[in-house]
């Protein structure tokens, strides 16, 4: 932590970065977001284990790139939403000062190259919680699934909280928003928030870095994340190919192997 | 609301018989937008096509339903039609009655119905339909050729010939290519010198065609039409101009000791060289890595002679950047190295050639003047084994394919050794005889019978030298397994044939797919084997796949029918059925975000990059785009655009959706 | 007296493959149910799994998708990137808990006439034993105060 | 002048009988798995028993997140409209805190200034409230900070506050007094318990008055980019207000028939204001940001004379950034013009 | 007894259509039913949300004169979902009307006055209703001067009506396009409104100028008429914001304390000053 706050000052100090977006204390126990911008501030960040927001969505957003540089403390998580996002072109090689965070540890990796490095040092695994609730999902015969999410996607109102909160959902012009077609509705009624769902996992297949943001974000307790979860994970046991791990873009959805099993076609 | 016209079609009793077009025509007449609803007989004929003209006319109708066969037949029938009665022939669609209604259907209610619901799905297409215009790309009549073998020269000269510019690039000294190496050729034993060689001299001298020897191809822009090709023209360190070919300064040069490529090894060269007699150009090059003054700074002998004091020792590299309309990819194959053959002693021996080897030993402007001699000590071979299918076939060394030519050149080359050598042996290992093609199954007979060479079907499981011979072991499966030991002089391996050389950083050079060998792939097996995916740019010979001559040379003619076609016209037009990405004032400028997640997407490398910059020239945005030249309209990208940034003319995410809320 | 089920099948057919294929049906005169209602798109590339969910969302109890056999796309691998769509989104689905057994994805070459009647006929026949579904149909419109 | 009555715990349930014979539903919080949500209930035993809030406010009673507005159907040159009537059943809202309950003004405020809503007069009309005073509140609740309080009876027709044994009932309305008469025995005197003493103490944490007389003077202060530059443009702080009331109108159709539906939107969404031709008059959040709290506590008091904030903090506690609006308030009441 | 739906639209059938400019078209507007259409009034400035139904609402200014009885006009271009269904209208064809909203221009106010109308682009149809209302009660006013500019000459919109008041000697009409947009036969100015407006050599005595258009144009046009001394109590302008109920009820035109529904869309330059910037 020490050694994170001094470097936050020294970046600002000499001017490397216009701001240094990290963890502060939030209401209560909560964590938020916070962007120091002056080296006075940095004695406001705060790392421990309540600070789980995937902090590069706001990476690609107009107003903080509009800041200048920044360097942003990147956990694990956000380390692989980062190189997805160079990948994807929404963030060029140098743009922030990563401040990896791996177990307390702080390493600055200035290059794509280094985090692609650095990422491939660490094994990914699922939180124990969503291995459960995704085995519990499997367990369930089609029918009680099915029953189980049009349970839950009742309470959905289409608060956008999951797609905003999600470091790959940077697109200016979501299909959400798309009226000519309206592939989507707009309401929030049962098939809307269905549709919408089904699209939000489509478009992280193979491209979700599994931060679990999205179910995190949701103030009526959907468990969207375990949704984007499972498809990326489809993705991997499927092409062996992941999101969030190599600087140029591999995209699952837009390559093909011509050996790509397809037993379930007749 | 659109003004549509449904004409439905009776197509005799075809239609008719099965759903009563009256009636469809009459319900049709309840869907909004319709304008006019008819039936009759025969829709395509001059009558029918008539009626509809001035229904058209009369109705003033902006779109066409015709509810007939399938779109696959008569489409462009009526769009031509509709388009004679000044509609945008894009606004005319076919519901298909007859192939997937009346013929596959029984007569009845739920086949009428299902006819006027096809109709349906149509009318609310068309209502999103847009007009659209055939794309026109101006063509630069000018074809690159990359590659001066055979095949290269092949299409070269059949370009000129049709009277278009061509520009052939070869990365050697000479054209030529392997064929030049060749003592003769299967399955006629001609010379193989004797008839390229006219062909190279006619390539040279052709007013269409500018050579470009040693030169490869470094950078390839723009699009079908429209290539901006960037090639290397290495330094010869020779004023090519001054150069008269007299030869003086290879004569005259020191360094005589280096392994010549020409001959495979077996022979040497001089630092300024011509790869071989007949070279066209014939123009030395000078070879820098072996040259004495580039190494020590000292010589300059060939300088010194000169005549025309057209060396040039401080030349660069020069790179020129050329108008293509027009690519054809000919460069050739390698030979897989004896050295990959654990089983046969890494080809340590010098007595293991490979077959290119047996070519310039057999040939007569080869390092031994035709003698046959073996390389360890140049005593004439009595015992040669030739072993067929060396790598090929095989995919321990990752070659599974057929390589195609060994079967033949390997008979021929029994053959050619038994002519030179009467009294030798010859024997051939193979696995399966391939000699499918003219005259080549006689050719082979002919190596059996009347040359007596022992053909044994077989593998060689070990070869090893003992007392000067190689010892050659393998089994005859023929004669159940019996283990055959035959001590042999020299051995040929056919060994397989491979992409050549640099193949795939030439193919990501231009943007054209290529196998897992490497060779390059054709647009499609059967119906395009001289096209790649990428429009305009096309392929010849065994850069493709392993060949022969003649097949090369068919190939090369089919390639170069493809470029003049493409050059028939000042413009290329091609169907509007395009994927575009849609643009928007600023400050969106495009709902494409510029993730290109659509680039690998794309079969037809049609997706580029544009910037939008602001007046400052700073870039605000980048987004992607969509040659038209390129796009083939499969609209695999507008699947995958999260934004729906792309969207496929004809196709459109509007028109599919106002057809799905029909259903 | 209610009248007896008639699924609704909706099929998203390649230009290439299917759809000619489909034409080879009509030409060699097999017959096959009449339940299926085909929509033309160039290349199962161009199929957005979006098409599928508006089928759904429009009352469809059956959907089948049918494009080139592998290596033999009209434009050489729109239906690879296909195969890989639906082998994402049939994944999805079956988390939703969608009825996959209502969704059928397919080859068909240009030159499978009866297997494209065959094709529809086994749809039909499933589909229908299956009911029409309800499940999917009872959220459209819901929801809504 | 409310009637104070006396409510034990125990003949809750009838209460709840009469109500449902009287042909009412009664929706109070709930609980699932460990959330707080508005249910329909026959039982006070259904009733969540310890909770602070709801997260969703309950504002959808009178304002459903998605309701038909018309529906149509089209044939050739003609189309036939329907109007829609709202599917208003009789309900009694129980046991919701004084903060939402007084939201219905707000609500009210928008729906009926000038034009007046049909669909959500319908709604109210057949609205009964009895609200429940909150003996607890916690770091995000800031209604003594815009005018009301944990006992405040704004908006109930029925207040009750939890006393020993049961309930001090302030019966406010003839809306309440109706309820009362449905089972009048149960009512009994009151036995003058201060409610103040068993409401939650919340302290106020911010000069609303002066915060509002303010706020025209200090629109581009920099306090606004500040807050917001955390804000991911959800719509969570919204749809979970009980006092917003943006909506969207969407036409749902297919060529023969469709229909318009009012859906909830968020002035926090970048799209809410953008034109077709991609001019957006609030480009960034911050401009957003500042609209959802001027709206609020600027514009709302000028045009209606009220807040259109509650202080309820349903806003905070759903935020997935941890936007804390009684923070964020407290800040700029703090900065110097 | 329930209370009337206010989000139900008349119904109302498309009478004339004109192609005003590349995707610009004029509709005229019938009533469907004769009792609405006897009761139906608005004043000049006061606009209207249009159905095309399937797809949704839409706002636009209604562009005729309340003096011309019977039918109402509206002229759009094509930039939306619904925008793009209305074009695909033909003459017959029926679409939903609802209206007429928001304040009106005070035309009482400007009796024995000069009015200058600038207008620019597809913004000219708020302004010819008021200049249809203001020709059609002549005697009201003193001069009444017309500024019209496009892009281009084929951008301009209701071209026989700017023959019909260029030709009319009780008014005056200068039009202009942007340099490059003129052509051959062009006999209307060349240059920017601003600019042409600062050379007309207006008085800005006993005068109000009511200006509509793209925002750049009325950003350089205040700065003009505020030089030539025009009061900001006499500028007049409508504002566009997007709307969906336009009934002050959905908060999508909320601009400060203003419903541009409600207390728009016409204001003078002194009210605009009083609102945040955010139109």
């Amino acid at each position: 932590m020490e050694a994170l706050k001094q470097r936050a000052i020294e970046l600002l100090e000499k001017g490397e970065v216009k701001a240094v977006l990290g963890y502060a204390k939030g209401t209560g126990q909560a964590r938020r977001a916070f962007f120091a911008r002056q080296p006075g501030q940095v004695d406001k960040l705060v790392l421990d284990e309540a600070c789980t927001q995937n902090l590069a969505a706001y990476a690609t957003k107009h107003e903080v790139k509009k800041l200048g540089r920044v360097a942003i403390v990147a956990p694990p998580a956000t380390q692989r939403a980062l190189i997805q996002l160079m990948a994807e072109r929404q963030l060029r090689d140098g743009d922030l000062a990563i401040l990896a965070v791996d177990e307390g540890a702080i390493k600055e990796l200035g290059s794509a190259a280094a985090l692609e490095e650095h990422l491939a040092l660490k094994a990914q695994g699922l939180d124990a919680k969503d291995k459960t609730l995704l085995a519990k999902l499997d367990a369930m015969s089609r029918e009680d699934r099915w029953a189980y999410w049009q349970n839950e996607f009742s309470r959905c109102m289409k608060c956008y909280a999951c797609r905003n909160s999600c470091p790959m959902c940077y697109c200016e012009h979501c299909t959400m928003d798309c009226n000519r077609p309206q592939w989507v509705p707009v309401a929030s009624h049962s098939i809307g928030n269905l549709e919408y769902h089904m699209v939000r996992t489509m478009h992280l297949a193979g491209r979700c870095v599994e931060c679990g943001d999205c179910g995190r974000a949701c103030p009526v307790g959907i468990p969207v994340h375990l949704l984007t979860i499972s498809a990326e994970e489809t993705v991997h046991e499927l092409f062996g190919q992941r999101a969030g791990a190599k600087a140029k873009l591999d995209y699952a959805l837009s390559t093909f192997k011509t050996d790509d099993k397809e037993s379930f076609i007749r | 609301m659109s003004r549509i016209g449904v004409f439905t079609c009776h197509c005799g009793e075809n239609i008719g018989a099965t759903v009563d077009c009256a009636k469809v025509a009459e319900m049709c007449k309840d869907i909004p937008g319709v304008a006019y609803s008819v039936d009759y007989k025969y829709m395509c004929s001059d009558p029918g096509q008539r009626m509809m003209q001035e229904a058209i006319k009369e109705h003033k109708l902006d779109g066409v339903v015709v509810a007939a066969c399938s779109p696959r037949m008569h489409e462009p029938t009526f769009r031509r039609a509709v388009a004679n009665a000044g509609v945008n022939p894009y606004m005319c669609e076919m519901a298909n009655l007859r192939e997937h209604c009346s013929w596959v259907h029984e007569k009845g209610e739920a086949t009428t119905h299902k006819a006027a619901d096809l109709i349906r799905v149509l009318v609310e297409k068309i209502k999103h339909n847009e007009p659209l215009f055939p794309i026109k790309v101006p063509v630069t009549r000018t074809a690159m050729v990359i590659g001066g073998g055979v095949g290269g020269i092949q299409v070269a000269l059949d370009i000129a010939n049709g009277g278009h510019k061509v520009v052939l690039v070869e990365k050697s000294p000479s054209i030529g290519g392997h064929m030049s190496q060749l003592s003769e050729t299967f399955p006629t034993l001609d010379c193989s010198q004797c008839i390229l060689t006219p062909r190279m001299v006619e390539a040279a001298q052709h007013p269409n065609i500018t050579l470009m020897t040693y030169s490869e191809v470094e950078k390839v822009d723009g699009f079908i039409g429209n290539f901006k090709v960037t090639v290397r023209k290495k330094a010869r360190k020779l004023d090519e101009k001054l150069c008269t070919g007299c030869g003086l300064c290879i004569q005259k040069c020191p360094n005589k000791k280096i392994s010549d490529e020409f001959n495979e090894g077996l022979g040497t060269r001089t630092a300024i060289y011509v790869p071989f007699p007949q070279a066209v150009p014939n123009k030395p090059v000078i070879d820098t890595l072996n040259c004495t003054f580039y190494k020590t700074g000292k010589c300059k002998v060939c300088e010194k002679l000169c005549p025309t004091g057209a060396i040039r020792f401080e030349q660069e590299d020069e790179l020129v950047t050329l108008d293509i309309g027009a690519i054809v990819l000919a460069t050739g194959f390698k030979l897989m190295k004896t050295d990959v053959f654990p089983e046969y002693g890494y080809g340590k021996s010098k007595d293991i050639i490979d077959g290119m080897q047996f070519e310039r030993l057999a040939s007569a402007s080869g390092p031994t003047s035709g003698v046959m001699k073996r390389p360890s000590d140049g005593k004439e071979p009595e015992t040669v084994v030739f072993i067929a299918c060396s790598g090929s076939r095989d995919r321990s060394k990752g070659v599974p394919y057929c390589s195609k030519i060994c079967c033949m050149y390997t008979a021929k080359h029994a053959m050619l050794y038994k002519h030179k050598v009467h009294s030798g042996k010859a024997y051939v290992f193979y696995m399966d005889i391939r000699a499918a093609g003219k005259d080549y199954d006689e050719f082979v007979r002919r190596a059996i019978e009347e040359d007596d060479v022992k053909y044994i079907r077989g593998r060689v499981s070990k070869i090893y030298e003992e007392d000067g011979k190689l010892v050659v072991m393998g089994a005859d499966t023929l004669m159940g397994g019996e283990p055959v030991e035959i001590r042999a002089d020299m051995v040929v391996l056919a060994t397989a044939v491979q992409s050549n050389e640099g193949s795939e950083e030439l193919a990501q050079t231009l943007h054209v797919s290529y196998d897992t060998y490497g060779f390059f792939a054709e647009a499609h097996p059967k119906l395009r084997p001289v096209e790649t995916n990428t429009a305009g740019i096309f392929l010849a010979g065994a850069c493709q796949a392993p060949r022969d001559i003649p097949e090369t040379v068919a190939q090369a003619s089919g390639a170069a029918a493809k470029v003049v076609g493409l050059f028939s016209n000042d413009e290329l037009t091609r169907e509007p059925i395009v994927a575009v990405v849609n643009r928007l004032p600023a400050p969106a400028y495009s709902h494409c975000v510029g993730c290109f997640l659509c680039l690998s997407a794309c079969p037809y490398q049609a997706i580029e990059q544009e910037e939008i910059k602001s007046r400052s020239g700073e870039v605000i945005k980048t987004l992607a785009r969509i040659n038209p030249g390129l796009c083939q309209g499969c609209g695999t990208c507008v699947a995958t655009c999260r934004t729906k940034a792309i969207d496929l003319q004809g196709f459109s995410n509007e028109q599919i959706y106002a057809e799905l809320m029909t259903l | 007296m209610a009248e007896p089920f008639e699924p609704k099948i909706t099929a998203f057919v390649c230009n290439w493959c299917t759809y000619a294929g489909a034409d080879l049906t009509g030409t060699s005169r097999i017959k096959y149910q009449s339940n299926v209602r085909v929509l033309r798109v160039p290349c199962t590339g161009r199929i957005d799994y979006m098409m599928v969910l508006k089928a759904l969302h429009k009352g469809a109890d059956g959907i089948i998708v049918s494009g080139c056999h592998p290596n033999d796309c009209h434009y050489t691998s729109g239906n690879y990137h296909a195969r890989r769509r639906w082998m994402v989104f049939k994944k999805m689905m079956e988390v939703m808990g969608v009825d996959m057994r209502r969704i059928t994805f397919s080859w068909v070459s240009a030159a499978e006439g009866a297997r494209w009647a065959q094709l529809v006929n086994e749809v039909t026949d499933q589909v229908r034993a299956l009911g029409p579904y309800s499940e999917f149909r009872q959220i459209v419109g819901a929801g809504i105060e | 002048m409310a009637n104070t009555y006396q409510l034990s715990r125990e003949s809750l349930t009838s209460l709840f009988g009469a109500l449902r014979k009287d042909g009412r539903r009664i929706l109070a919080p709930v609980e699932s798995d460990g959330r707080i949500g508005l249910g329909e209930v026959e039982a006070p035993a259904q009733v969540a028993g310890d909770y602070l809030q709801t997260i969703m406010s309950a504002k959808e009673v009178a304002f459903p997140k998605v309701e038909r507005l018309l529906s149509y159907t089209i044939t050739p040159g003609q189309v036939d409209l329907k109007d829609a009537e709202p599917k208003a059943a009789p309900t009694v809202l129980f046991g919701v805190r004084p903060c939402e309950a007084k939201a219905f003004g707000a609500l009210d405020a928008v729906f009926n200034w000038d034009y007046r809503d049909k669909f959500f007069n319908a709604r109210l009309e057949k609205l009964a409230v009895i609200g429940l005073s909150c003996t607890k509140a916690d770091e995000a609740c800031f209604c003594t900070s815009v005018g009301g309080g944990p006992a405040d009876t704004a908006g109930s027709d029925i207040l009750l506050t939890p006393v020993a044994d049961g309930y001090l009932a302030e019966v406010l309305t003839e809306k309440g007094t109706a309820i009362l008469n449905l089972a009048s025995d149960l009512f009994k005197p009151g036995n003058g318990v201060d409610k103040v003493a068993v409401a939650a103490k919340v302290e106020a944490a911010f000069d609303q008055p002066a915060l509002t007389a303010k706020l025209p003077g200090m629109f581009d202060s920099e306090v606004w980019v500040d807050q917001s530059l955390r804000c991911i443009g959800c719509g969570a702080c919204a749809f979970v207000c009980p006092t917003c009331v943006c909506f969207d109108i969407q036409e749902e159709a297919d060529p023969k028939q469709g229909e318009r539906l009012r859906c909830w939107d968020s002035c926090g969404f970048h799209m809410f204001t953008l034109h077709a031709s991609g001019h957006n008059p609030r480009e960034v959040q911050s401009a957003r940001w500042r609209q959802r709290i001027y709206h609020k506590f600027s514009y709302y008091p000028q045009r209606y004379d009220q807040l259109g904030c509650v202080g309820c903090g349903k806003c905070t506690r759903a935020c997935p950034v941890d936007m804390n609006l009684k923070e964020h308030l407290t800040e700029a009441a703090g900065v110097t013009a | 007894m329930s209370e009337k739906n206010i989000y139900l639209p008349y119904l109302m059938r498309i009478a004339e259509i004109t192609e005003e400019s590349p995707a610009v078209k004029t509709f005229r507007l019938e009533f469907v039913d004769d009792v609405a259409a006897q009761s139906f009034d608005f004043k000049t400035g006061q606009f209207g949300l249009y159905s095309a139904f399937g797809e949704g609402e839409s706002t636009f200014c209604i562009a005729s004169s309340p003096t011309r009885k019977g039918y109402i006009e509206c002229t759009f271009r094509e930039v939306g979902r619904v925008t793009a269904a209305l074009a695909d209208k033909e003459v017959g064809d029926i679409v939903g009307f609802r209206g007429p909203y928001g304040n009106v221009f005070p035309l009482e106010d400007w009796k024995g006055k000069n009015l200058v109308f600038i207008a620019g682009g597809i913004a000219l149809p708020p302004l010819r209703s008021v200049i249809w209302n203001c020709l059609d009660l002549r005697d009201w006013f003193k001069d009444i001067t017309v500024v019209y500019g496009a892009r281009r000459v084929a951008d301009l919109v209701y071209k026989r009506e700017l023959k019909e008041w260029s030709e009319r000697p009780d008014m005056k009409l200068v039009t202009t396009v942007d340099p490059g947009g003129e052509t051959p036969d062009w006999t209307g100015k060349v240059g920017f409104v601003p600019p042409v407006v600062e050379q007309l050599g207006l008085s800005a005595e006993n005068t109000v100028a009511i200006v509509c258009g793209p925002p750049i144009m009325i950003k350089l046009t205040l700065p003009v008429l505020q030089k030539l001394g025009f009061p900001p109590e006499a500028i007049f302008t409508t504002l566009e914001n997007r709307m969906k109920c336009g009934v002050g009820k959905c908060g999508r035109c909320n601009t400060g304390k203003s419903y541009v529904c409600k207390d728009g869309p016409v204001y003078t330059l002194a009210e605009l000053n009083q609102l945040p910037a955010e139109y």
